[in-house]
């Protein structure tokens, strides 16, 4: 049935996570910071499913559903976050967020 | 005996909660009672038995190999007399000054602190009682200091003390690890021996961590303004027991655990010693401010101390012993005479002082007999102690012992300045105004100078006290050794 | 046994009467402090005479200090010489406080004065009766003090009181030497009482006697006795250690006579004689002792030849004196040095006591230049004085005479170029104590108005000592008559004084002089006394004020000026020591361990500033600070390890 | 698993309770279902809710989420009245969401609880950090800690992944005896996978290279929620590394203890000089935290080595007594949202109780004698002795360089005139509880093993 060798998917999971990683890096709109970040998640899903079919027993999938479901809060919460951000800070870029140093 | 330990901490924590107006007189009394039965203990003591009082009891500090076990061994017996000794007199000499409670309650705490150091048998409890005794004279000495910039002095002695007592931790710790044993007992310590190179460590260590409290010399340039800035009562507990702490921890926790007496290390510390002691003398004869020439002296009368206990000779044990009880009382003298003059003249510096022996004749008496004391003339308390650790260091290496009798002229030379520019000669203007010297203040000194001629007529009584402790350290070098 | 403990104690009981009630008691203090020492002298009247029956005793007290092997007792022990010492302290000592209750009468000080007085007399017969060396340096240390005390007296003025410290600090370097003697001992004889030290020394000259090895290396008791001279030069203020004592003089006259004359300064010569046994055995530091000797006693002398003030002049005359006891010292003539020192003591004494009440006389004024013709003025201290310098001179028949001779006649035996120094020193004597006596006594008044009307003849009290130390000078030599004279009763001293122990152990030595030898010198001493005595005297009698004043150049400027020696010490030890001290605290206070605490201080501080850079708030820096640490974990962890 | 079932429906009731006019309401209702949940510790009742490969109860977790529950209980007894429109019950209810992540990490037996209990710790924390909405202060602490967390959070499942790729499960059991059987031919990325949960638990602690969220994050969140952070957050985190270097990945102890080590030294000094430069407390005190935890670290290696967990529980209990005490006060002291070192001139002058109580704390975070921090750094150094000299010397050069600030503080405490105006403190609660945690350090660092057989024959036996 695996038509396509488990390596190849293993490849696409840590190629997703690495762009999710530089898009992270990269970016300093604090939004595409989160979608990069649920990149990086979901890449992980992948891997976890992959491995779970590999083995052929149900763990990997149920932990998909866990990461799924902290995923969903995490993003709430964030954007929650965002919009007293902007609404303070009239802007959301994250170079302006540097009052606390030293 | 764990009831005289546990005392001055109840004292202490009384003292802190007292209001200010009767604080005074309550610290006075409980001062002279310790005193008193201090005496008692002093008295009761036997010193054929090592350990005399020993108290023990294992859930304190569980865990970390230490326990409470304290005990008084001959040498301890003396600086516990010394202690309360000191504290009763840092007591008579605050009652014309007005200070919070908590001045008192700290005074008392460093009164449990110091017998806590001078009694304990572990060496975690020693670690714990030596750290204690760093707080309330830190507190004491720059919360009623006077001075300008406190804080650069603040730096200077704590930078000393506290990284001096991790260099002890270090080297017990380096013990504990090295010789496998899990209690920190002096009595199990004593069994084992190092190997040759963390024995050079573990006496590196602590010859560090002590001498920064004896000063030895390249470690004591905190000394100088930390007297000047601290008051009168600070100076007096840090001269007349905090060196005797120093000391103390060298002839308690070095002395019995030398291997094949390491003949470079006890050289060089003896040579540092020994320049140590020309080195304050030197700087004495030429300083104006009272204050810090008795700093310089006290310097280098303990630089001889060590020195006298680095010779590893029974007769440096036993005359160390004995200076560090007359040195004690000495200097408190001394340093109770500087804030008298202060007190009445409003200066102490030599070159604004002059003619009080015309004001105040009896004071002046007094004071030259302690200043006799201090120079180590026959008859007073200074000679015999002098006396013998001149003969073991002149005993160990003829050039050093020579060496170290020049300290004996210049002690004469800058004591005799200090007397000639003060006591002597024309009456400057700020000694015109005199106020007399009080009853009290001269009953306290004349304590003292009845002291000076008592130990220095009849020392015999101290060196019977320290004999067999002394010789328990010279068998121990001996089998150790060969 | 008692009586000892009475000797002891009435100067004690003295000190501290006159000490407490020192004022109030005003004149009744000196009668209380010369009662003390005259006790004192009564019972060692009666010890001479027990010692005289029984021999030499031993007064146990009680122990000072005992460790391990070493005892240290306080006991005393009477033997000839102890006796011999103490009879010359209390006698001159209570002489000399009859004699300060006159001089010092006007001094509010009085009680303070005569407190001092006591405690020294205590002090000095430690030292002298004391049976061990420790005994003997608390005395040593003791009689410093005490001159310390005495000099600075009149604290008021500055100059007494650097002179008095200036005393205490030399006599100090003295003790050291002392000091470093008594360890050797310990270190080597492991005891420090005299006797049985002597013993060992004996046993070992026995030994040498025969050709065998003796018990211990010769360098170890050169060692020892240079030592215990080191101490013996403080105290008797020989070449290195002497300028202290023209300072003294800065205390009051009485304090002078007994102190720097009769009794403290002889205190070194009683150190040597005390342990002769040890000195037999170290013969490079008997040489040593010899050329000290030598040198001081002329030294001393040239230098009085230039003095003007009354008091130094006779300081240095007994400088010179001291010089010429340590050179019989050091030929080996012990008992001679002791009769000269005796004899020194009378009249030393009597000199001082003299300037004393010239000075009372003069109502303070010691400068000799501005003296003269007081002959006939106040006869009494003139007679006295006269004889004084008579004795002083050697003049024929005096103590002085038999005394020196007795020296000269053993330099000679041992060396005719040491007797030519020795007689050289002794003729400068003689010139400057005749110019002292003939720019006193003889020609103008040169004083001013007021003082010449003042000038009136001391009280009674001041002049019986006068008369009786006279009649001492004069008749002191019949103690130790030579051969020759004496006949049957002579050399009676130095028989007493060789029944010691540290002297019966020493080989006489052989004396191949003959008598008309011995007569010959005699006849050069009074020869020399007599034409130099002459000279002088009418040289300075005729010399008019002007003379006198004009300015020296040349040899004599510098002899006034005590050849710089003073400057030289100065320059020589006193500012190098204080520039280290200021070197020690500016410099390496400063330089050398402050970096150590606020340089560690200051790097940490300025690591700290660095860093806080690094956290500058911004989210990207962070979020790549995060990464790069990842991939550096995962590297690390993968490759490396 | 009863008590943090408690925690969770208390959590619920105060978020309702913010309805209901009584302000009181939240902090009874918060402050009783603590309390039920320690009884529940003490009677140790299972009502059959154990589910052995997910979450079983240690002696450990008992010991440990005790300890927790005591500090939740004092915070919410204890903390400042903020200004009004400071929503109380909305925290609570977070702060009790968070202690039941901090407690399933206790107990932890699986890969996914300890997913879980990170995330359920973290996510409030994003909140509670920017709860002063009107501060702008607090809003970009929020927003950093949320960020920086998250993308530690996509680290950790990408670990989780990655493992449970090699090792085929998530139990802890199954996952160690993999390891110990097929250690040679365990494939590439399992490697990789362990670092990266270890990095983002790393994170989570705040230990030097990742450390740069919690100075900002503790100085611009509210004093409480700092308090919260810097004990009961830092005590869970430490637990799961404890769980993952002796549980999970004990086998590699090599490989880890090599890198580790390294980044404990480096922690070490960082918070030591970083700490020296600081004026603003919080900011000092999250610098001396990232120190503290280093010594964690080491002890959780040490209790690795030498498989004894004594040494490193006893640290972490007095650090999180001794910086909840220090917090506590320093929440009364705040003014804006930040303290400086000149608002604590002349406390001892005018708080004389919470000067001392104030010290100490502080002299037990800095390891003197006679306070648990010295005992507790005393145990942890002898025993890197013999692992490794130079993290000992590395250790005690920075405790000594730590001892500099910590005088600074108390310096000011002490000995500076009193610049600030005396706002009295009429909270007499707050005196009684401090007072009582500066006795628990003091017989902490007399009585070293009274406190852990207390609880132990109270809650584990």
């Amino acid at each position: 049935m695996n038509l396509i060798g488990f390596e190849n998917y293993l490849w696409l999971g840590s190629a997703l996570f690495c762009i999710g990683l530089l898009g992270v890096l990269v970016r300093r709109n604090v939004i595409i910071l989160l979608m990069c970040i649920e990149l990086m998640l979901n890449a992980s899903n992948l891997l976890l499913v992959v491995f779970a079919k590999m083995f052929g027993n149900m763990n990997g999938h149920i932990f998909v559903f866990f990461s799924m479901l902290v995923a969903a809060a995490e993003v709430s919460v964030g954007l929650a976050l965002i919009v007293l951000i902007y609404r303070k800070f009239r802007t959301i870029d994250s170079s302006f967020l540097d009052k606390l140093k030293g | 005996m764990h009831l005289i330990l546990i005392l001055p901490l109840v004292v202490a924590i009384i003292a802190f909660f007292m209001p200010h107006k009767l604080v005074k007189e309550f610290s006075l009394a409980f001062s002279g009672a310790f005193f008193l039965l201090s005496l008692y203990v002093l008295f009761q003591y036997n010193p054929l038995n090592y350990y005399n009082f020993t108290y023990y009891n294992e859930i304190f500090l569980a865990g970390t190999g230490g326990s409470l076990h304290l005990g008084l061994d001959s040498i301890g017996v003396l600086m516990f007399v010394l202690t309360n000794f000191v504290v009763f007199y840092v007591n008579i000499l605050a009652r014309n000054k007005s200070y919070t409670s908590s001045f008192y309650g700290c005074v008392f705490l460093m009164q449990f602190a110091l017998i806590g150091v001078f009694s304990s048998l572990n060496a975690i409890l020693f670690y714990f009682f030596w750290e204690l005794a760093l707080l309330p004279i830190y507190y004491i000495v720059y919360q009623w200091g006077s001075g300008k910039d406190l804080t650069k002095a603040f730096v200077r002695f704590f930078v000393y003390t506290f990284v001096g007592s991790l260099f002890i931790l270090t080297a017990f710790i380096l013990f504990a690890v090295e010789t496998k044993t899990t209690s920190f007992e002096i009595t199990e310590m004593a069994k084992n021996s190092l190997a040759g190179p963390t024995q050079i460590l573990f006496t590196l260590f602590l010859i560090i961590g002590f001498g920064v409290k004896i000063p030895i010399f390249p470690l004591h340039s905190w000394q100088g303004n930390t007297y000047r800035k601290a008051p009168a009562e600070g100076t007096i507990l840090l001269s007349g027991i905090m060196l005797k702490m120093g000391l103390f921890g060298l002839i308690r926790w070095l002395v019995p655990f030398q291997e094949e007496s390491l003949p470079i290390i006890q050289k060089i510390i003896l040579a540092l010693a020994i320049f140590g002691t020309i080195y304050g003398a030197a700087i004495a004869l030429r300083r104006n401010d009272m204050k810090l020439i008795a700093a310089f002296s006290s310097l280098s009368h303990v630089g001889l101390i060590a020195a006298g206990i680095f010779s590893y000779k029974y007769i440096g044990f036993q005359g160390a012993a004995l200076q560090m009880l007359v040195h004690g009382i000495n200097i408190v003298g001394i340093f109770y005479i500087i804030d008298i003059i202060e007190r009445s003249s409003g200066t102490r510096y030599l070159s604004e002082l002059g003619g009080i022996a015309s004001k105040a004749p009896v004071f002046s008496t007094l004071a030259f007999i302690i200043i006799l004391g201090s120079i180590a003339v026959p008859l007073t308390n200074g000679f015999p102690g002098e006396f013998l650790l001149l003969m073991s260091v002149f005993m160990y290496q003829p050039i050093l012992g020579a060496i170290a009798g020049i300290t004996i002229i210049l002690g004469a030379a800058y004591m005799l300045r200090v007397f000639q520019r003060a006591f002597m000669g024309e009456v400057s203007e700020h000694v015109s105004e005199f106020q007399p010297v009080s009853n009290g203040d001269l009953y306290a000194l004349g304590f003292i100078v009845v002291l000076v001629f008592l130990l220095g007529i009849y020392p015999q009584y101290v060196l019977d006290l320290t004999a067999n402790g002394s010789q328990y350290l010279t068998n121990l070098l001996e089998l150790k050794n060969n | 046994m008692i009586l000892a403990k009475i000797l002891i104690l009435s100067p004690i009981i003295g000190f501290l009467i006159n000490l407490i009630g020192g004022k109030k008691l005003g004149k009744v203090s000196g009668i209380i402090g010369t009662a003390a020492v005259f006790i004192s002298f009564i019972c060692a009247l009666l010890m001479y005479r027990k010692v005289l029956s029984t021999g030499a005793y031993d007064v146990p007290l009680f122990t000072w200090m005992h460790i391990s092997t070493i005892h240290i007792g306080f006991n005393l022990w009477v033997d000839e010489l102890s006796t011999w010492m103490m009879l010359i302290i209390t006698g001159i000592g209570t002489l000399i406080h009859l004699y300060s209750i006159g001089y010092m009468s006007h001094d509010k000080g009085i009680g303070r004065f005569f407190a001092y007085l006591n405690l020294f007399i205590f002090s000095m017969l430690m030292l002298v009766l004391g049976g061990n060396f420790i005994m003997l340096f608390i005395g040593w240390e003791g009689v410093g003090l005490c001159s310390y005390l005495l000099i600075g007296f009149w604290f008021k003025n500055v100059e007494y009181g650097h002179a008095a410290r200036k005393a205490f600090i030399m006599n100090r370097i003295g003790d050291l030497g002392l000091l470093l003697g008594i360890f050797l001992c310990i270190q080597t004889f492991g005891t420090i009482n005299f006797n049985e030290i002597n013993s060992i020394a004996a046993e070992d000259l026995a030994l040498k006697a025969s050709g065998q090895l003796g018990l211990f290396q010769p360098y170890i008791y050169t060692a020892i006795t240079l030592c215990l001279f080191i101490g013996a030069m403080g105290k008797s203020a020989q070449i290195p250690l002497y300028t202290w004592l023209p300072d003294a003089m800065a205390g009051p006259t009485p304090v002078s006579a007994l102190i720097h004359a009769a009794t403290m300064v002889t205190a070194g010569i009683y150190l040597v004689v005390r342990n002769a046994a040890l000195f037999e055995l170290a013969p490079f530091t008997l040489d040593f002792i010899l050329v000290i000797g030598m040198a001081t006693s002329i030294l001393g002398a040239l230098i009085g030849l230039f003095q003007n003030d009354i008091k130094k002049v006779l300081a240095y005359s007994t400088v010179s004196q001291l010089g010429l006891m340590f050179v019989a010292l050091g030929v080996g003539a012990y008992t001679s040095a002791m009769f000269h020192l005796t004899t020194h003591a009378f009249f030393k004494a009597l000199l001082f006591l003299g300037a004393g009440s010239l000075i009372h006389a003069m109502s303070g004024e010691q400068n000799i230049l501005s003296m003269g013709g007081l002959k006939n003025k106040i006869k009494l201290t003139h007679l006295t004085f006269a004889i004084g310098t008579l004795a002083i001179i050697g003049a024929p028949f005096m103590s002085g005479f038999f005394s020196k001779d007795e020296i000269l006649e053993k330099l000679y035996n041992h060396s005719p170029i040491i007797w030519g120094f020795a007689l050289a020193s002794a003729a400068i004597t003689i010139i400057y104590m005749v110019r002292v006596y003939t720019l006193t006594f003889s020609g103008k008044f040169r004083g001013t108005k007021e003082q010449e009307d003042h000038l009136h003849e001391s009280p009674s009290s001041m002049t019986l000592p006068l008369i009786i130390l006279a009649i001492l000078s004069v008749f002191g030599g019949v103690l130790n008559l030579p051969h020759i004279i004496g006949g049957g009763s002579s050399q009676k001293m130095a028989i007493w004084l060789s029944k010691i122990n540290s002297l019966k152990s020493i080989p006489a030595h052989v004396n191949h002089l003959s008598h008309s030898m011995e007569i010959m010198l005699m006849l050069i001493a009074t020869a020399l006394v007599v034409v130099l005595g002459s000279l002088s005297y009418f040289k300075y009698k005729k010399q008019t004020l002007a003379e006198l004043n004009e300015p020296r150049q040349g040899f004599s400027l510098w002899g006034e000026h005590k050849f710089y020696v003073d400057e030289l010490y100065h320059n020589v030890f006193v500012k190098p020591l204080e520039s280290l001290g200021d070197f020690f605290f500016y410099y390496l206070e400063h330089y050398f361990i402050q970096p150590i605490t606020f340089g560690s201080y200051r790097i940490l501080y300025s690591a700290g500033k660095l860093l806080r850079i690094v956290q500058n708030g911004n989210i990207e820096y962070y979020l790549v600070y995060i990464a790069i640490g990842a991939v550096l974990v995962l590297s690390l962890s993968m490759f490396v390890f | 698993m009863l008590t943090i079932l408690i925690l969770f429906l208390t959590g619920l009731c105060t978020m309702f309770a913010s309805f209901l006019p009584n302000k009181q309401l939240p902090k009874y209702l918060g402050v009783s279902g603590v309390i039920i949940a320690l009884v529940t510790l003490h009677l140790r009742l299972g009502l059959g809710l154990d589910f052995p490969t997910f979450f079983t109860m240690f002696p450990l977790t008992r010991i440990v989420s005790v300890v927790a529950l005591f500090l939740l209980l004092v915070i919410f007894l204890v903390h400042r009245k903020y200004e009004e429109d400071y929503d109380w019950s909305a925290v609570y209810s977070l702060m009790l969401f968070s202690t039941c992540g901090v407690i399933l990490l206790f107990g932890q037996r699986n890969l996914l609880t300890l997913f879980l209990g990170i995330e359920i710790m973290s996510i409030p924390l994003y909140v509670l950090a920017a709860s002063k909405r009107n501060q702008a202060v607090s809003l970009e602490a929020g927003l950093k800690y949320f960020i920086l967390g998250s993308f530690a959070s996509a680290f950790l499942l990408f670990g989780i992944a990655l493992v449970y790729g090699s090792t085929s499960s998530f139990v802890l059991d199954e996952i160690m005896s993999v390891q110990e059987n097929y250690d040679g031919q365990l494939p590439a990325y399992f490697h990789i996978g362990y670092i990266f949960i270890i990095v983002s638990i790393l994170f989570k602690m705040a230990v030097a290279p990742f450390h740069f969220w919690s100075p900002d994050v503790y100085d611009g969140s509210p004093t409480v929620v700092t308090g919260f952070m810097a004990t009961i957050v830092k005590l869970g985190s430490s637990i799961a590394m404890y769980f993952l270097l002796a549980g999970f990945f004990k086998s590699q102890f090599e490989n880890y203890s090599k890198f580790l080590l390294p980044i404990t030294a480096f922690s070490f000094l960082l918070g030591a000089i970083l700490g020296l430069v600081q004026n603003n407390i919080k900011r000092m005190l999250a610098y001396s935290s990232i120190s503290h935890i280093a010594f964690v670290l080491v002890a959780i290696i040490l209790s690795v080595a030498m498989n004894d967990q004594g040494v490193f529980i006893f640290y972490l209990m007095t650090y999180s007594i001794a910086s909840l005490l220090v917090f506590l006060i320093l929440d009364y002291l705040e003014q804006g949202n930040s303290i400086f070192l000149d608002h604590l001139n002349g406390l001892s002058k005018r708080q004389p109780i919470l000067a001392l109580a104030l010290a100490i704390g502080i002299l037990s975070m800095a390891g003197i004698p006679f306070t648990g921090g010295f005992i507790a750094k005393y145990r942890v150094l002898v025993g890197i002795y013999q692992l490794n000299i130079w993290i000992f010397t590395i250790g005690l050069l920075s405790s000594a360089i730590a001892i500099g600030y910590y005088l600074k503080i108390l310096n000011r405490i002490f000995f500076y005139e009193n610049s600030q105006e005396n706002v009295a403190i009429k909270n007499n609660l707050l005196v009684g509880v401090v007072s009582i945690l500066a006795l628990v350090i003091i017989t902490l660092g007399i009585f070293p093993e009274l406190i852990l057989q207390v609880i132990h024959s109270f809650f584990v036996a």
